[in-house]
Protein backbone atom coordinates (compact mmCIF):
# COMPACT_ATOMS: atom_id res chain seq x y z
CA UNK A 1 0.00 0.00 0.00
CA UNK A 2 1.04 3.41 -0.71
CA UNK A 3 0.10 6.85 0.27
CA UNK A 4 0.50 10.01 -1.47
CA UNK A 5 2.07 12.99 0.95
CA UNK A 6 2.80 16.21 0.85
CA UNK A 7 6.60 16.65 2.17
CA UNK A 8 7.27 20.78 3.05
CA UNK A 9 11.24 21.37 3.06
CA UNK A 10 12.20 24.44 5.40
CA UNK A 11 15.74 26.76 5.99
CA UNK A 12 18.94 25.12 5.02
CA UNK A 13 16.96 22.13 3.38
CA UNK A 14 14.39 24.14 0.94
CA UNK A 15 17.59 25.44 -0.10
CA UNK A 16 18.86 21.84 -0.98
CA UNK A 17 16.40 20.57 -2.31
CA UNK A 18 15.51 23.62 -4.39
CA UNK A 19 11.51 23.26 -3.74
CA UNK A 20 9.60 24.34 -0.98
CA UNK A 21 7.02 21.81 -0.90
CA UNK A 22 6.19 18.47 -3.31
CA UNK A 23 3.80 15.49 -3.45
CA UNK A 24 5.80 11.47 -3.03
CA UNK A 25 4.16 8.69 -2.94
CA UNK A 26 5.24 6.54 -0.26
CA UNK A 27 4.26 3.09 1.67
CA UNK A 28 1.73 3.70 3.84
CA UNK A 29 4.88 1.68 6.51
CA UNK A 30 8.30 3.25 6.63
CA UNK A 31 10.89 3.78 9.09
CA UNK A 32 11.82 7.30 9.33
CA UNK A 33 15.45 6.32 8.17
CA UNK A 34 13.71 5.32 4.71
CA UNK A 35 11.64 7.87 4.48
CA UNK A 36 15.09 10.18 4.68
CA UNK A 37 16.55 8.35 2.27
CA UNK A 38 13.66 8.75 -0.05
CA UNK A 39 13.85 12.24 0.20
CA UNK A 40 17.90 11.98 -0.38
CA UNK A 41 17.35 10.02 -3.00
CA UNK A 42 15.50 12.50 -4.65
CA UNK A 43 17.40 15.74 -3.51
CA UNK A 44 21.10 14.26 -3.09
CA UNK A 45 22.27 17.94 -1.51
CA UNK A 46 20.15 17.08 1.40
CA UNK A 47 22.53 14.71 2.43
CA UNK A 48 25.09 17.87 4.23
CA UNK A 49 21.99 17.91 6.91
CA UNK A 50 22.51 14.09 7.89
CA UNK A 51 22.70 13.78 11.27
CA UNK A 52 21.40 17.00 11.53
CA UNK A 53 17.47 17.61 10.36
CA UNK A 54 14.77 15.42 11.43
CA UNK A 55 11.47 15.13 10.58
CA UNK A 56 7.79 15.85 11.39
CA UNK A 57 5.29 13.71 10.25
CA UNK A 58 1.72 15.49 10.73
CA UNK A 59 3.30 18.21 12.91
CA UNK A 60 5.14 16.28 15.29
CA UNK A 61 8.88 15.64 15.24
CA UNK A 62 10.01 12.04 14.26
CA UNK A 63 13.77 11.66 14.49
CA UNK A 64 15.57 9.70 11.85
CA UNK A 65 15.91 6.20 12.84
CA UNK A 66 14.49 2.92 12.50
CA UNK A 67 10.98 3.92 14.03
CA UNK A 68 7.96 2.79 11.73
CA UNK A 69 5.72 5.65 10.70
CA UNK A 70 2.59 5.67 9.36
CA UNK A 71 0.98 7.45 6.40
CA UNK A 72 -2.32 8.06 4.88
CA UNK A 73 -3.05 10.22 1.62
CA UNK A 74 -2.71 13.71 2.02
CA UNK A 75 -0.30 13.58 5.43
CA UNK A 76 1.71 16.56 5.33
CA UNK A 77 6.18 15.69 6.09
CA UNK A 78 8.06 18.24 6.82
CA UNK A 79 12.43 18.28 7.04
CA UNK A 80 13.37 20.00 10.39
CA UNK A 81 16.78 21.22 9.77
CA UNK A 82 18.27 22.56 13.43
CA UNK A 83 16.26 25.37 14.74
CA UNK A 84 17.23 29.04 15.13
CA UNK A 85 14.25 30.75 16.77
CA UNK A 86 14.57 33.06 18.91
CA UNK B 1 -5.21 31.27 17.91
CA UNK B 2 -6.51 33.52 20.56
CA UNK B 3 -7.26 36.73 20.49
CA UNK B 4 -5.65 39.56 21.66
CA UNK B 5 -8.07 40.89 23.56
CA UNK B 6 -5.74 42.27 26.48
CA UNK B 7 -7.84 43.64 29.84
CA UNK B 8 -4.74 45.93 30.98
CA UNK B 9 -5.76 47.52 33.96
CA UNK B 10 -9.08 46.59 33.83
CA UNK B 11 -10.87 45.79 36.87
CA UNK B 12 -12.71 42.08 36.59
CA UNK B 13 -13.22 41.55 39.90
CA UNK B 14 -15.38 38.11 41.04
CA UNK B 15 -14.85 37.19 37.84
CA UNK B 16 -13.18 33.81 37.24
CA UNK B 17 -10.30 34.83 34.37
CA UNK B 18 -9.73 32.45 31.71
CA UNK B 19 -6.33 32.01 30.97
CA UNK B 20 -4.35 33.31 27.65
CA UNK B 21 -1.78 31.59 25.29
CA UNK B 22 -1.20 33.88 22.80
CA UNK B 23 1.25 33.06 19.94
CA UNK B 24 2.02 35.57 16.91
CA UNK B 25 4.24 35.22 14.16
CA UNK B 26 4.37 38.25 12.52
CA UNK B 27 6.38 40.22 10.01
CA UNK B 28 6.29 43.63 11.62
CA UNK B 29 8.23 45.87 14.59
CA UNK B 30 7.14 44.14 17.81
CA UNK B 31 5.46 46.12 20.44
CA UNK B 32 6.69 45.26 24.03
CA UNK B 33 3.20 46.81 25.04
CA UNK B 34 1.10 44.88 22.95
CA UNK B 35 2.38 41.93 24.54
CA UNK B 36 2.36 43.08 27.91
CA UNK B 37 -1.40 43.98 27.42
CA UNK B 38 -1.97 40.49 26.08
CA UNK B 39 -1.06 39.11 29.26
CA UNK B 40 -2.26 41.68 32.09
CA UNK B 41 -4.76 40.64 34.60
CA UNK B 42 -5.90 42.14 37.59
CA UNK B 43 -5.23 38.61 39.94
CA UNK B 44 -1.51 39.43 38.67
CA UNK B 45 1.35 41.42 40.46
CA UNK B 46 4.10 40.06 37.97
CA UNK B 47 4.67 40.17 34.69
CA UNK B 48 7.75 39.02 33.53
CA UNK B 49 8.90 39.92 30.02
CA UNK B 50 11.92 38.42 27.41
CA UNK B 51 13.10 40.34 24.67
CA UNK B 52 15.95 38.68 22.30
CA UNK B 53 17.37 40.90 19.77
CA UNK B 54 20.24 40.46 17.20
CA UNK B 55 23.64 41.53 18.15
CA UNK B 56 25.65 43.51 15.60
CA UNK B 57 28.06 40.35 14.76
CA UNK B 58 30.51 39.73 12.35
CA UNK B 59 31.72 36.23 11.17
CA UNK B 60 35.35 35.69 9.30
CA UNK B 61 35.41 39.76 8.48
CA UNK B 62 31.80 39.54 7.43
CA UNK B 63 29.01 42.50 9.05
CA UNK B 64 25.67 40.91 9.52
CA UNK B 65 23.32 43.18 7.30
CA UNK B 66 19.68 41.88 8.00
CA UNK B 67 18.34 38.97 9.48
CA UNK B 68 15.62 36.51 7.54
CA UNK B 69 13.32 34.00 9.99
CA UNK B 70 11.17 31.65 8.38
CA UNK B 71 8.64 29.70 10.23
CA UNK B 72 6.47 25.92 9.75
CA UNK B 73 3.80 28.17 11.16
CA UNK B 74 0.89 25.45 12.10
CA UNK B 75 3.23 23.42 13.57
CA UNK B 76 5.03 26.33 15.36
CA UNK B 77 1.56 27.30 16.91
CA UNK B 78 0.83 23.60 17.75
CA UNK B 79 4.42 23.57 19.68
CA UNK B 80 3.24 26.54 21.51
CA UNK B 81 0.37 25.44 22.67
CA UNK B 82 2.20 22.30 23.90
CA UNK B 83 5.07 24.15 25.87
CA UNK B 84 2.22 26.66 27.20
CA UNK B 85 0.59 23.15 28.80
CA UNK B 86 4.62 22.35 29.71
CA UNK B 87 4.47 25.20 31.38
CA UNK B 88 1.40 25.07 33.36
CA UNK B 89 1.75 21.78 34.52
CA UNK B 90 5.11 23.18 36.35
CA UNK B 91 4.29 26.79 37.81
CA UNK B 92 0.35 26.23 37.97
CA UNK B 93 -0.21 29.72 39.05
CA UNK B 94 1.22 31.08 35.75
CA UNK B 95 -1.85 33.19 34.65
CA UNK B 96 -1.42 34.65 30.87
CA UNK B 97 1.18 33.84 28.45
CA UNK B 98 2.12 35.64 24.72
CA UNK B 99 4.87 35.05 22.22
CA UNK B 100 5.67 37.55 19.60
CA UNK B 101 7.78 35.89 17.42
CA UNK B 102 8.75 38.06 14.17
CA UNK B 103 9.41 36.63 10.62
CA UNK B 104 10.92 37.79 7.19
CA UNK B 105 13.54 39.79 7.39
CA UNK B 106 14.47 42.15 10.71
CA UNK B 107 17.01 44.72 10.81
CA UNK B 108 20.21 44.09 12.99
CA UNK B 109 19.51 45.08 16.43
CA UNK B 110 15.43 44.98 16.19
CA UNK B 111 13.70 42.76 18.56
CA UNK B 112 13.14 38.88 16.92
CA UNK B 113 11.07 37.86 19.87
CA UNK B 114 9.34 39.55 22.87
CA UNK B 115 7.22 37.14 25.50
CA UNK B 116 5.26 38.06 28.81
CA UNK B 117 4.00 35.73 31.29
CA UNK B 118 2.04 36.85 33.99
CA UNK B 119 1.22 35.19 37.06
CA UNK B 120 0.08 36.32 41.04
CA UNK B 121 3.55 36.35 42.24
CA UNK B 122 7.04 36.98 40.73
CA UNK B 123 9.17 33.46 41.58
CA UNK B 124 6.97 31.27 38.98
CA UNK B 125 6.91 33.78 36.41
CA UNK B 126 10.51 34.34 36.33
CA UNK B 127 11.22 30.57 36.13
CA UNK B 128 8.02 29.89 33.62
CA UNK B 129 9.97 32.88 31.34
CA UNK B 130 13.53 31.57 31.56
CA UNK B 131 12.17 27.82 30.29
CA UNK B 132 9.68 29.39 27.95
CA UNK B 133 12.79 30.75 25.75
CA UNK B 134 14.55 27.75 26.47
CA UNK B 135 11.98 25.56 24.90
CA UNK B 136 10.77 28.01 22.34
CA UNK B 137 14.93 27.91 21.41
CA UNK B 138 14.64 24.15 21.21
CA UNK B 139 10.97 23.34 20.03
CA UNK B 140 9.44 25.95 17.85
CA UNK B 141 10.11 25.10 14.45
CA UNK B 142 11.61 28.73 13.39
CA UNK B 143 14.83 29.51 11.39
CA UNK B 144 17.16 32.22 10.88
CA UNK B 145 19.73 33.21 8.50
CA UNK B 146 22.17 35.92 8.76
CA UNK B 147 22.51 37.70 5.34
CA UNK B 148 26.30 39.50 5.21
CA UNK B 149 27.69 42.83 3.64
CA UNK B 150 29.29 40.23 0.88
CA UNK B 151 26.05 39.20 0.19
CA UNK B 152 26.76 35.67 1.48
CA UNK B 153 24.16 34.18 4.00
CA UNK B 154 24.18 31.38 6.59
CA UNK B 155 21.48 29.35 8.47
CA UNK B 156 21.98 29.33 12.28
CA UNK B 157 22.05 27.13 14.97
CA UNK B 158 20.65 27.01 18.23
CA UNK B 159 23.22 25.90 20.95
CA UNK B 160 22.16 22.70 22.76
CA UNK C 1 20.51 61.31 37.70
CA UNK C 2 21.96 59.74 34.29
CA UNK C 3 19.84 60.80 31.23
CA UNK C 4 17.14 58.85 29.52
CA UNK C 5 19.04 58.56 26.26
CA UNK C 6 18.23 55.17 25.31
CA UNK C 7 20.21 54.03 22.22
CA UNK C 8 17.58 51.57 20.90
CA UNK C 9 17.99 50.17 17.32
CA UNK C 10 21.10 52.69 16.68
CA UNK C 11 24.27 51.20 15.71
CA UNK C 12 27.60 52.24 17.15
CA UNK C 13 30.13 49.29 16.16
CA UNK C 14 33.21 49.84 16.99
CA UNK C 15 32.28 52.32 19.78
CA UNK C 16 32.73 51.36 23.59
CA UNK C 17 29.85 51.74 25.08
CA UNK C 18 29.51 53.48 28.37
CA UNK C 19 27.27 51.53 30.97
CA UNK C 20 24.15 52.90 32.10
CA UNK C 21 22.08 52.93 35.42
CA UNK C 22 19.06 55.12 34.95
CA UNK C 23 16.49 54.95 38.08
CA UNK C 24 13.58 57.33 38.25
CA UNK C 25 11.28 57.88 40.91
CA UNK C 26 7.90 59.02 39.04
CA UNK C 27 4.00 60.87 39.68
CA UNK C 28 3.31 59.48 36.40
CA UNK C 29 2.27 56.45 34.68
CA UNK C 30 5.08 53.74 33.53
CA UNK C 31 5.97 53.42 30.10
CA UNK C 32 7.35 49.67 29.77
CA UNK C 33 8.82 50.85 26.09
CA UNK C 34 11.12 54.05 27.94
CA UNK C 35 12.53 51.47 30.21
CA UNK C 36 13.47 48.78 27.11
CA UNK C 37 14.47 51.88 24.94
CA UNK C 38 16.99 53.16 28.02
CA UNK C 39 18.89 49.74 28.46
CA UNK C 40 18.59 48.80 24.40
CA UNK C 41 22.13 48.02 22.96
CA UNK C 42 23.42 47.42 19.98
CA UNK C 43 25.66 44.68 21.64
CA UNK C 44 22.86 42.98 23.76
CA UNK C 45 21.20 39.69 22.30
CA UNK C 46 18.74 39.41 25.49
CA UNK C 47 16.56 42.37 27.64
CA UNK C 48 15.02 41.07 30.47
CA UNK C 49 11.99 43.35 32.32
CA UNK C 50 10.01 43.27 35.29
CA UNK C 51 6.88 44.76 35.96
CA UNK C 52 5.08 44.83 39.86
CA UNK C 53 1.41 45.55 39.90
CA UNK C 54 -0.36 45.98 42.21
CA UNK C 55 -2.96 43.12 42.60
CA UNK C 56 -6.88 43.46 43.40
CA UNK C 57 -7.01 42.70 46.97
CA UNK C 58 -9.40 42.61 50.20
CA UNK C 59 -7.97 42.99 53.78
CA UNK C 60 -10.42 41.32 56.03
CA UNK C 61 -13.10 42.64 53.50
CA UNK C 62 -11.61 45.71 52.86
CA UNK C 63 -11.26 46.59 49.15
CA UNK C 64 -8.18 47.83 48.03
CA UNK C 65 -9.12 51.27 46.24
CA UNK C 66 -5.47 52.81 45.42
CA UNK C 67 -1.85 52.76 46.45
CA UNK C 68 -0.07 55.53 47.72
CA UNK C 69 4.01 55.46 47.71
CA UNK C 70 6.49 57.62 48.99
CA UNK C 71 10.15 56.97 49.14
CA UNK C 72 13.52 58.70 50.80
CA UNK C 73 14.50 59.75 47.42
CA UNK C 74 17.96 60.83 47.44
CA UNK C 75 18.92 57.81 49.51
CA UNK C 76 16.61 55.95 47.26
CA UNK C 77 19.20 56.87 44.72
CA UNK C 78 22.36 56.39 46.14
CA UNK C 79 20.76 52.83 47.54
CA UNK C 80 19.90 52.05 43.50
CA UNK C 81 23.79 53.23 42.70
CA UNK C 82 25.14 50.58 45.32
CA UNK C 83 22.95 47.80 43.99
CA UNK C 84 24.09 48.36 40.53
CA UNK C 85 27.67 48.06 41.28
CA UNK C 86 26.76 44.69 43.19
CA UNK C 87 24.64 43.41 39.88
CA UNK C 88 28.33 44.02 37.97
CA UNK C 89 30.00 42.50 40.52
CA UNK C 90 27.80 39.21 39.84
CA UNK C 91 26.90 39.46 36.51
CA UNK C 92 30.06 41.70 34.56
CA UNK C 93 28.40 41.33 31.81
CA UNK C 94 25.53 43.46 32.03
CA UNK C 95 25.02 46.24 29.70
CA UNK C 96 22.27 49.04 31.23
CA UNK C 97 20.07 48.78 34.00
CA UNK C 98 16.86 51.02 34.24
CA UNK C 99 14.61 50.97 37.14
CA UNK C 100 11.03 53.43 36.96
CA UNK C 101 9.26 53.21 39.99
CA UNK C 102 5.97 55.18 40.83
CA UNK C 103 5.06 57.74 43.27
CA UNK C 104 2.58 58.87 44.72
CA UNK C 105 -1.16 57.64 44.22
CA UNK C 106 -0.93 54.54 41.89
CA UNK C 107 -4.37 53.17 40.87
CA UNK C 108 -4.97 49.04 41.57
CA UNK C 109 -3.64 47.51 38.57
CA UNK C 110 -1.41 49.76 37.42
CA UNK C 111 2.33 48.79 37.20
CA UNK C 112 4.21 50.47 40.23
CA UNK C 113 7.29 49.75 39.31
CA UNK C 114 9.13 48.73 35.88
CA UNK C 115 12.64 47.41 35.41
CA UNK C 116 15.28 45.82 32.56
CA UNK C 117 18.54 45.06 32.14
CA UNK C 118 20.22 44.31 28.80
CA UNK C 119 22.76 42.23 28.34
CA UNK C 120 24.71 40.10 25.12
CA UNK C 121 23.50 36.63 26.78
CA UNK C 122 20.32 36.20 28.21
CA UNK C 123 20.85 33.54 31.56
CA UNK C 124 23.21 36.71 33.06
CA UNK C 125 20.55 39.32 32.35
CA UNK C 126 17.48 36.69 33.71
CA UNK C 127 19.61 36.10 36.82
CA UNK C 128 20.06 39.67 37.25
CA UNK C 129 16.58 40.73 37.14
CA UNK C 130 15.56 38.57 39.98
CA UNK C 131 18.29 39.68 42.24
CA UNK C 132 17.59 43.55 41.27
CA UNK C 133 13.74 43.15 42.12
CA UNK C 134 14.59 41.10 45.47
CA UNK C 135 17.15 43.70 46.24
CA UNK C 136 15.30 46.67 45.33
CA UNK C 137 12.16 45.47 47.54
CA UNK C 138 15.04 44.62 50.42
CA UNK C 139 17.36 48.04 50.10
CA UNK C 140 15.75 50.42 48.66
CA UNK C 141 13.76 53.43 50.82
CA UNK C 142 10.52 53.08 49.55
CA UNK C 143 6.82 52.60 51.21
CA UNK C 144 3.59 51.60 50.25
CA UNK C 145 -0.05 52.42 52.08
CA UNK C 146 -2.97 50.91 50.85
CA UNK C 147 -5.89 52.75 50.75
CA UNK C 148 -9.20 51.02 51.28
CA UNK C 149 -12.75 51.66 49.94
CA UNK C 150 -13.78 52.18 54.45
CA UNK C 151 -11.28 55.28 53.76
CA UNK C 152 -9.04 53.24 56.24
CA UNK C 153 -4.88 52.29 55.27
CA UNK C 154 -2.34 50.61 55.57
CA UNK C 155 1.42 50.86 55.33
CA UNK C 156 2.81 47.80 53.97
CA UNK C 157 5.62 45.75 54.76
CA UNK C 158 7.77 43.31 51.93
CA UNK C 159 8.21 39.57 52.85
CA UNK C 160 12.06 39.20 54.51
CA UNK D 1 29.81 68.13 72.15
CA UNK D 2 26.39 68.71 70.50
CA UNK D 3 25.68 68.43 67.10
CA UNK D 4 22.01 70.03 65.00
CA UNK D 5 20.90 67.00 63.45
CA UNK D 6 17.99 67.27 60.53
CA UNK D 7 15.70 64.05 61.59
CA UNK D 8 13.26 62.90 58.46
CA UNK D 9 10.40 60.76 59.21
CA UNK D 10 8.96 58.56 56.44
CA UNK D 11 5.76 56.60 55.99
CA UNK D 12 4.25 55.15 59.21
CA UNK D 13 6.85 56.58 61.13
CA UNK D 14 6.00 60.52 59.93
CA UNK D 15 2.03 59.50 60.71
CA UNK D 16 3.11 58.61 64.08
CA UNK D 17 5.52 61.23 65.20
CA UNK D 18 2.87 63.95 63.60
CA UNK D 19 5.97 65.13 61.86
CA UNK D 20 8.29 64.91 58.14
CA UNK D 21 11.64 66.19 59.86
CA UNK D 22 12.85 68.74 62.66
CA UNK D 23 15.96 69.73 64.05
CA UNK D 24 16.98 68.03 67.21
CA UNK D 25 20.21 68.54 69.48
CA UNK D 26 22.31 65.29 69.90
CA UNK D 27 25.84 64.69 71.11
CA UNK D 28 27.87 63.91 68.57
CA UNK D 29 29.22 60.27 69.35
CA UNK D 30 25.92 58.51 70.35
CA UNK D 31 24.82 54.90 69.89
CA UNK D 32 22.29 54.44 67.79
CA UNK D 33 20.10 53.10 70.39
CA UNK D 34 20.22 56.19 72.15
CA UNK D 35 19.68 57.94 69.33
CA UNK D 36 16.33 56.18 68.74
CA UNK D 37 15.38 56.73 72.80
CA UNK D 38 15.54 60.44 72.04
CA UNK D 39 12.92 60.30 69.22
CA UNK D 40 11.00 58.17 70.63
CA UNK D 41 11.17 60.54 74.01
CA UNK D 42 10.20 63.17 71.81
CA UNK D 43 7.10 61.15 70.51
CA UNK D 44 6.17 58.55 72.29
CA UNK D 45 4.16 56.93 69.91
CA UNK D 46 7.08 55.82 67.65
CA UNK D 47 7.80 53.45 70.00
CA UNK D 48 5.42 50.96 68.04
CA UNK D 49 7.64 50.65 65.47
CA UNK D 50 10.70 49.48 68.23
CA UNK D 51 12.31 46.14 67.04
CA UNK D 52 10.47 46.82 63.39
CA UNK D 53 12.37 50.27 62.18
CA UNK D 54 15.83 50.78 61.57
CA UNK D 55 17.80 54.35 61.22
CA UNK D 56 19.93 56.07 58.45
CA UNK D 57 22.65 58.04 58.80
CA UNK D 58 23.79 60.60 56.20
CA UNK D 59 21.67 58.01 53.89
CA UNK D 60 23.27 55.01 54.78
CA UNK D 61 21.26 52.42 57.20
CA UNK D 62 22.41 51.38 61.27
CA UNK D 63 20.96 49.24 62.75
CA UNK D 64 19.39 50.21 66.16
CA UNK D 65 21.91 48.91 68.69
CA UNK D 66 25.18 49.61 70.83
CA UNK D 67 27.23 50.74 67.69
CA UNK D 68 28.28 54.03 68.12
CA UNK D 69 27.83 57.12 65.20
CA UNK D 70 29.37 60.40 64.73
CA UNK D 71 27.06 63.26 64.08
CA UNK D 72 27.95 66.86 63.03
CA UNK D 73 26.10 70.03 62.36
CA UNK D 74 23.62 69.70 59.59
CA UNK D 75 23.52 65.96 58.99
CA UNK D 76 20.92 63.81 58.03
CA UNK D 77 19.23 61.13 60.27
CA UNK D 78 16.23 59.05 59.15
CA UNK D 79 13.59 56.93 60.89
CA UNK D 80 13.08 53.69 58.48
CA UNK D 81 10.06 51.47 58.72
CA UNK D 82 10.05 48.45 57.30
CA UNK D 83 10.02 48.98 53.33
CA UNK D 84 7.68 48.15 51.49
CA UNK D 85 8.88 48.78 47.44
CA UNK D 86 8.44 47.62 44.27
Amino acid sequence: MTARVFVLYFAKSAELAGVKEEEIVVPTSISSQDLWRRLVEQHPRLSVLQGQAVLAVRQQYVDIDDQLVTLGDGDEVAVVPPLSGG
Amino acid sequence: MPSLTGSCFSSEMGESEARRDVFKLSPDWLSVQEVVDAVSSSSCGAISIFIGTTREDKLDGQKVIRLEYEAYELMAQSEFTKLCADIRGRWPSVTHICVHHRLGWVEVGQASVVMAISSPHRHDGQQAIQHCINQLKAKIPIWKKEVYDTQDCSWKENAE
